[in-house]
């Protein structure tokens, strides 16, 4: 309980730092939402009209406490920048929500290539004794890690898009009109993610199952007669996911957070695109919304992955 | 290309991404559908750059938005595509001699889309909304000047102003919306035009689709068209070659190579007026001569070659050709080479014999610009002027640059509309878009005698004098008119080109294979 | 019967154990002793079959009840080992802790066993792991069964370690160190348990150890092994009483025992140290501004005090508050209470471990300087000049008994007993009245054992410091110490000169201790 | 067994050095001299294929790109260089005395770093780059600002491992003072694992800077980067595949360079243990 309070409480903190400096960032940012909305074309009545509109006159800290207090009773806000229909401009909560689900999935299509093929390739890696085979995969995914994300991006879209047709660049579908053509666009993109991924955990895999395999433990297990794949799947596999639970915990966070570059690059519309555009619009509520989900992730994801661990190693609850 | 990041929100100034008419038989259709009939149905997708600034035609100022909203409202004038204004939801006007009253008469049975026949409340309504008379903010700048709308009967409106201007006509292609709809909160966008709203998502695009009882009988063609935000021009590329959109209008020169075999790939002068924009307040630029010695070191062959493949029309003041009435030809002036003796010469007499060093500001997210900036700083050195180039971030230049003042020179493009004043406007002395600071009696007076002319001749004489004192007073360096290059896919025939920054779907027709 | 004959095995090109022959009796405790590099254990995982790659059998053959099960020049057979290990023969290892696996239950571990070698119903596998829990000890065998190995106290682990090894009744047991981890009490307890298994199923074992007294007690037949080679075998009685070898009869004489004890006078006036009703604390949790930490009692109550060339020993078992209390006495702990008067400069510690105890990074000069340039920056009137300290540094280099030539080698150039003068040295530059020295010989092989202790005395002649000398080991203190102090449970349950002590203990647990350190 | 001081040579530290002592080699040369002018435009060469004379061909401008490429390899370098100095230093002297000394300092830093890494770095850098105008010097500044808490976070680690151990427990009854305990004692002890951390922040710093450059906040035109050529030159894909190959495969031969060279580090650190 206390654990879970003290946790909480970071959270709250933590939250609340990120809106200040978040908040603070707009303030000190040239430029602002106005004259991002009304470009050159800006007159002064219209200008001294949409400030009003906004509440953009009202102090800096009065601002806050009144975006503060709206979100606290749940009010996300609306976007300075995105209109719903005519008159009205699109709830943030709205706008988040449609875009969310095309960044979670992306997420959870990463991620579970990363976990399908990083923890077999760790594995299978840790045990052979083939030296070429080590080396070839330690080259291969170094070179892997070594790509900038939106090169990766660049080249896959070039590859498997323009010269195997494998899918049509651009052709994103949403999810709500047709779910297998979404799943099958976000293939792609799911894989640039996905590689310099796989290769970093299965090489973190790899190593820690090699330390593990020096362990005392192992020797146990060989004395009472088991076969190497008895002890690595009995014994070794389990001790040496420990570590790489804080890895991939690091990734998921990553991933949810900001596939900002691959969304990017795959036209994705999902919030990582949705940030981005909405910080060189000075869009301001979208903004701070999308920062404090980030944020959120990270230490939400952070968390679990301090519960799975309590789960996997007895050793910690105890303390 | 960095243009990934800013590319959604370009205002009013965009280059590359103008669509800009060109009515004088530039545009040669790559493949000649003319022969073949026109078909019915179908459904379009038209790759745009921009996202919505606003779904409320009156406070839409973006061109990106403006050129799709078109398909959706109409006003009681709008533009055909030879740049002159036909008659639309009204159906005949006069304008009184001392062009201070605008009686309208109004077409028959035009009909909204909510189905409700266009009266003569609906468009008092609109024009008092657009014109500021309902709430003291004009929405529509250039019908500042309406001081009364009055309804005369069912079918008449007229429209009273506080001066005359000949281009106020101009004004009044300000969209008719149905009356009140401006302050129902839930409204969806509701106008007259070939196509109907059904969905606007964030970041994805709009779909509209055939309105039936379009007064234009035969128009609209299409069932449906899907206006999809286009993440990046390299995006755009790789889904045009995928063949997910069917038209796009603002192709690099590379791409349009590319993509010649696939498309119908047009080209055409866009409404950009580019240049190197010069503080005329700032020292050294503050000289004359200095100011000058720059548009003789400008070699534009070479620029126009290099960063637009040599398919940009020059310029040497700040008029468009496509406003043939208006422009004047200057290239003579300076040269569209560069003529490093005589801009050597003129540095040496304005005390800078080792040249100085000039800062460019340019808004990073186009692409066109920095490469146009980045072939200047080369030109430059070549007299001596050591220029150096500042990227700003869109929102950063607006501020600092274009509101601010703050810089020494910047690489810019400034659209047109339809009226020829649009342009020159700006470079009065207190202009407040004034942003170079450009300062000549002689200039004001002449512009304020065009501006106060109802004599579309003398109008035009008076506006080629202005161009000329812009041009010998090199109030900034100008460059060109890019060329605007626009893939459509071979199964569609119809697509007419603007002058000004709209995409027509209305005409656009499946041909039959 | 088993065999090892003319074995020799190799790692990295250098041979680690050299044409060693062995033989095992049925029913018999072999025992091998040596001080470490002997090639003692890696001779028992030879036979073991558990090497590691690296290493290369070189030569000679393990022969099992007449079967070749490993030949020098071939590699590894693991199938044929397989049948082997956990069924004929088993091995109980050094670090019950780190030999189990963390993250799964101890009853499962041991239930491998039966997997691997048996078939066996789920139910009925469970009953013999509980069966056999209880035959090595272990009282409440259900909530053992369901346990992770952190959750065992050492010779709980050693026990279950036990279980494991004797569960399906082999032929050979290999014990490598199986008691050097525990505190005296459960030492012995597990070897007795080892005597009593080895009585009742009469399966061989092969006893490795370098501890001489536990060889002695434990063994019928004794092997010495040094630098890979067998030096000299024979019975426990013919070993220890009448050596052949020379190397033999050092290792036994360097043996800390009650015989060879020099009495020395001491003067008890004017303390170097002296503490008052000491209480100390220990905060529980983490450090953070959510939690504050409670506070947990570790001594209680503690009275004595150290004179000017006095040794005083303090002994107890694991977890008694050794270490606590000198931590409190040297103000590493600050949360006491009570008084601790000092009336020396600032008095030094040294560690038992002689490889964390050496800053890595630094040469062997340099580490002895730091401490008089850290006295002269506190005191000017210290302040010595850069040749000064150097000829100081080399001056202590000399007085631990170390040449030179060391003056600019790192620590990790050292061995363990050299790191060991070296912190000697370190804490003694000073000239503090006083030092702490926590189980300072514990680390290190008996031999090099003796000459550290003989070190520490001499320079206590010579520097008239006064030590405080921690050791769970009684005999060592015995040799050490002017007077004993005896540690449980937090308290100083006896103090007294250390002959009165020895032959006439007070406290019941003072003599539990002395008895079961009788060899 | 002994020690060596330096960590044992292998395959991987001489592939390493090899790849990255190639690119180092042609950026610094790239610093005094280059094949062509890297700015000089000929209408004549645009997007000529590669060939004897122009090594990897030429861009949009008829300008040599591998002298383009030499130009940005040092830029590049530099950059990366510099934000890994200043926030392994940064990190360093807050990791150390946060890790020392442990308390309310330490929580107050690791709250900040944990908001720091809370937040997005594009919008970090792109606040700090707005504020500041873009340019050299403020990417490095951003970035700089953005890797501090990573380095912070190794550095506190180290030091709370060895701040127990027992010679820096006998450092402190000597008397040694804490900075000297903090920097003479501790500091040389962790450089071993600082080393290969250093390593992959200097990749990291380069990738980082590549992808700012895509997303159009990185460093601007004609200042040449590896990441700001590769992001310029995408857009040429098709029609000149090796304005994009060239930096980008550079960045990958670096990056892989430094990966291997710490992966050899990494691999003799602990056959030395």
């Amino acid at each position: 309980m206390k654990y879970l309070g003290k946790k909480l409480f970071t959270l709250v903190m933590t939250l609340f730092l990120v809106s200040v400096i978040a908040f603070l960032s707009f303030e000190i940012i040239p430029g602002d939402v106005v004259s991002s909305i009304l470009g050159t074309e800006a007159t002064p009545e219209r200008e001294a009209q949409l400030r009003e509109e906004l509440g953009l006159n009202d102090p800096p800290v009065v601002r806050y406490v009144n975006w503060a207090t709206g979100v606290l009773k749940g009010d996300l806000g609306v976007s300075y920048r995105y209109s719903k229909n005519m008159n009205e401009m699109m709830p943030v909560a709205e706008l988040v929500g449609d875009k969310l689900p095309v960044t979670l999935w992306l997420a959870a299509f990463s991620l579970i290539m990363i976990i399908a093929v990083s923890i077999p390739l760790g594995v299978m890696w840790a045990k052979s004794n083939n030296r070429f085979l080590d080396a070839a995969l330690n080259v291969v995914t170094q070179t892997t890690m070594a790509i900038p994300s939106f090169f990766l991006g660049i080249m896959v879209t070039y590859i498997f898009g323009i010269l195997l047709k494998w899918f049509a660049p651009g052709g994103y579908v949403s999810y709500e009109k047709d779910p297998w053509g979404f799943a099958g666009y976000l293939l792609f993109p799911a894989l640039s993610i996905a590689l310099p991924k796989i290769a970093m955990t299965a090489r973190f895999l790899r190593n820690s199952m090699l330390k593990e395999m020096q362990s005392d433990y192992v020797r146990t297990a060989y004395s009472k007669g088991a076969t190497k794949r008895k002890v690595m799947y009995g014994h070794v596999l389990r001790n040496a996911m420990i570590p790489v639970i804080t890895f991939l915990g690091m990734i998921i966070a990553e991933i949810v957070a900001g596939s900002i570059v691959v969304e990017q690059v795959f036209g994705l519309p999902g919030v990582g695109r949705l940030l981005i555009s909405s910080i060189s619009t000075r869009d301001f509520p979208v903004v701070e919304i999308l920062i404090l989900y980030i944020a959120f992730v990270i230490i939400f994801v952070y968390f679990l992955i301090d519960i799975l661990y309590r789960v996997v190693d007895p050793r910690i609850s105890e303390k | 290309m960095k243009k990934r990041l800013f590319g959604l929100f370009l205002s009013a100034l965009l280059t590359m991404a103008v669509l800009g008419g060109c009515t004088d038989g530039t545009v040669e259709p790559s493949v000649d559908h003319s022969s073949k009939e026109p078909t019915y149905g179908g459904s379009v997708v038209v790759g745009i750059q921009q996202d919505f600034d606003s779904l409320d035609p009156h406070k839409a100022t973006a061109a990106g938005t403006k050129e799709v909203l078109f398909n959706i409202f109409e006003g009681l004038v709008k533009p055909d595509e030879n740049g002159n204004l036909m008659n639309a939801i009204a159906s005949d006007y006069t304008v009184s001699e001392d062009g201070l009253r605008y009686t309208f008469t109004l077409r028959e049975n035009v009909k909204f889309h909510n189905g409700n026949v266009v009266t003569a409340e609906d468009v008092k309504y609109s024009l008092e909304r657009a014109s500021g008379l309902l709430d003291g903010t004009p929405l529509v700048s250039t019908l500042r000047t309406v001081t009364k709308v009055d309804i005369i009967d069912e079918q008449t409106v007229q429209v009273t102003v506080g001066s005359a201007n000949a281009e106020l006509i101009y004004g009044f292609v300000a969209a008719i919306i149905p009356a009140g709809s401006g302050e129902d909160a839930t409204a969806d966008p509701v106008g007259t035009g070939p196509f109907s709203y059904v969905s606007y998502k964030p970041q994805e695009g709009m779909i509209v689709q055939k309105f039936a009882d379009y007064w234009q009988t035969g128009l609209p063609y299409l069932d449906e068209v899907n206006f999809k935000i286009v993440n990046s021009p390299d995006s755009a590329l790789l889904e045009l070659q995928g063949k997910t959109i069917d038209v796009y209008a603002y192709l690099t020169d590379s791409q349009a190579g590319l993509l010649q075999n696939d498309y119908q790939v047009l080209a055409s002068a866009s409404n950009v007026v580019q240049a190197l924009y010069l503080n005329n307040a700032v020292a050294p630029l503050d000289d004359v001569r200095v100011r000058r010695a720059i548009c003789y070191a400008l070699d534009r062959d070479e620029i126009n070659l290099f960063v637009g493949g040599g398919k940009g029309t020059l310029l040497s003041a700040g008029m468009l050709p496509t406003l043939k009435d208006y422009y004047v030809d200057l290239n003579d002036i300076y040269g569209t080479t560069d003529n490093q003796q005589k801009a050597k010469d003129l540095l040496t007499e304005a005390g800078y014999p080792d040249g100085f060093d000039l800062e460019i500001a340019i808004p990073s997210n186009y692409e066109f610009h920095m490469q146009t900036g980045e072939v200047i700083v080369e030109q430059l050195k070549a007299v001596g002027i050591n220029a150096t180039i500042q990227g700003y971030e869109w929102n950063s230049w607006l501020e600092q640059v274009y509101n601010g003042r703050q810089f020494e020179a910047t690489i810019s493009g400034v659209t047109s509309d339809m009226t020829p004043g649009y342009l020159l406007t700006r470079f009065q002395t207190d202009s407040p878009k004034n942003f170079i600071n450009f300062s000549s009696p002689e200039y004001d007076d002449i512009f304020k005698r065009a501006e106060n002319t109802m004599d579309l001749k003398l109008k035009a004489d008076y506006y080629a004098q202005a161009q000329k004192i812009l041009c010998d007073l090199a109030g900034s360096a100008f460059i060109q008119a890019p060329a605007n290059q626009t893939a459509i896919s071979k199964k569609l025939a119809g697509y007419k080109f603007y002058p000004v920054y709209v995409q027509d779907m209305s005409t656009v027709y499946f041909v039959e294979e | 019967m088993i065999k090892i004959e003319n074995l020799t095995v190799a790692f990295d090109g250098a041979d680690a154990v050299k044409n060693v022959s062995l033989e095992l009796l049925d029913g018999e405790i072999l025992g091998v002793v040596g001080e470490s590099g002997s090639g003692k254990s890696v001779t028992a995982l030879t036979l073991m079959g558990l090497l590691n790659e690296e290493a290369v059998v070189k030569e000679g053959r393990v022969i099992f009840d007449g079967e070749v099960i490993r030949e020098g020049g071939k590699p590894l057979n693991k199938a044929l080992y397989r049948k082997y290990q956990g069924e004929k023969m088993s091995m109980i290892f050094q670090e019950p802790m780190t030999s189990l696996n963390p993250t799964q239950r101890v009853g499962r571990q041991v239930e491998e066993m039966l997997k691997l070698h048996r078939e066996m119903k789920p139910a009925e596998r469970k009953d013999m792991v509980l069966q056999t829990f209880q035959s090595v000890g272990l009282k409440n065998a259900e909530a053992v069964y369901d346990s992770f190995p952190h959750q065992l106290s050492g010779g709980m682990r050693q026990r279950v370690m036990i279980a494991m090894a004797v569960i399906l009744n082999p032929r050979l047991i290999v014990a490598d160190e199986p008691t050097t981890a525990l505190d005296v009490s459960v030492q012995n307890q597990i070897i007795e348990l080892l005597r009593e298994i080895n009585k009742t199923h009469n399966n061989t074992m092969l006893f490795i150890t370098h501890d001489l007294n536990l060889a002695k007690r434990l063994c019928h037949r004794v092997v010495v092994m040094r630098d890979g080679e067998v030096v000299e075998s024979g019975t426990a009685e013919e070993i220890f009483d009448h050596p052949r070898e020379e190397y033999t009869k050092r290792l036994i004489e360097a043996v800390p025992s009650r015989m060879n004890r020099k009495k020395r006078e001491i003067v008890r006036v004017n303390p170097v140290i002296e503490v008052r009703d000491l209480s100390v604390f220990y905060k529980e949790g983490d450090n953070s501004l959510f939690t504050a930490g409670k506070m947990r009692q570790v001594v209680y109550d503690a009275n004595f005090a150290i004179y000017p060339g006095e040794s005083l020993g303090l002994v107890g078992e694991s977890g008694c508050g050794k270490s606590s209390l000198s931590k409190a006495i040297l103000g590493i702990n600050q949360n006491i209470n009570g008084q601790v008067e000092q009336y020396t400069v600032r008095p030094q510690m040294i560690f038992q471990d002689p490889y964390g105890s050496l800053n890595p990074a630094k040469t062997v000069g340099w580490l002895l300087q730091e401490p008089l340039k850290a006295a002269a920056r506190m005191d000017k009137t210290k302040a010595m000049s850069k040749s000064q300290m150097e000829e100081a540094a080399y001056d202590m280099l000399h007085k631990v008994g170390m040449k030179d030539k060391y003056f600019h080698r790192t620590p990790a150039q050292l061995s363990g007993g050299q790191r060991q003068r070296i912190s000697i040295a370190q804490a003694l530059i000073t000239h503090p009245g006083f030092i702490v020295a926590d189980e300072p010989v514990s680390a290190l092989d008996v031999t090099i054992q003796a000459q550290i202790m003989e070190l520490m005395q001499k320079l206590q002649e010579e520097m008239k410091v006064a030590y405080l000398f921690i050791s769970h080991d009684i005999n060592v203190v015995y040799q050490m110490c002017d007077r004993i102090m005896v540690m449980k449970e937090g308290r100083i349950v006896e103090i007294g000169d250390t002959e009165e002590v020895f032959t006439n203990p007070q406290n019941s647990y003072t003599k539990d201790i002395l008895y079961l350190s009788q060899a | 067994m002994t020690k060596r001081t330096f960590p044992k040579w292998n395959t991987y530290t001489w592939v390493g050095l090899l790849m990255t002592g190639l690119v180092l080699l042609l950026g610094i040369v790239g610093l005094f001299w280059t094949p062509y002018s890297t700015t000089q435009m000929n209408a004549a060469e645009i997007f000529q294929g590669p060939s004897l004379r122009h090594l990897f061909g030429t861009d949009n401008f008829g300008r040599d790109v591998f002298s383009r490429v030499m130009e940005g390899l040092s830029a590049t370098i530099l950059i990366s260089t510099v934000v890994v100095l200043f926030a392994a230093g940064a990190g360093i002297v807050i990791g150390a005395f946060t890790g020392y000394f442990g308390g309310v300092l330490d929580e107050i830093v690791m709250r900040i770093t944990d908001a720091v890494n809370a937040f997005p770095s594009i919008l970090l850098t792109l606040v700090i780059l707005s504020v500041l105008g873009s340019g050299r010097q403020n990417l490095i500044l951003s970035l700089s600002i953005v890797f501090v808490p990573s380095f912070v976070r190794i550095v506190r680690g180290e030091f709370i491992r060895l701040r127990d151990a027992d010679y820096i427990k006998r450092a402190r009854l000597m008397g040694v003072g804490r900075v000297r305990i903090l920097f003479v004692h501790i500091l040389p002890n962790i450089f071993s694992v600082f080393w290969v951390s250093v390593m992959i922040g200097f990749n990291n710093a380069i990738l980082a800077e590549s992808g700012l450059s895509y997303l159009g906040i990185g460093v601007q035109a004609p200042d040449a980067t590896l990441g700001n050529m590769l992001a310029d030159a995408q857009g040429y894909l098709q029609v000149a595949p090796w304005y994009v190959l060239a930096p980008g495969l550079t960045i990958v031969w670096l990056v892989l360079g430094f990966s291997l060279l710490s992966e050899g580090i990494r691999i003799g650190g602990a056959q030395d243990d």
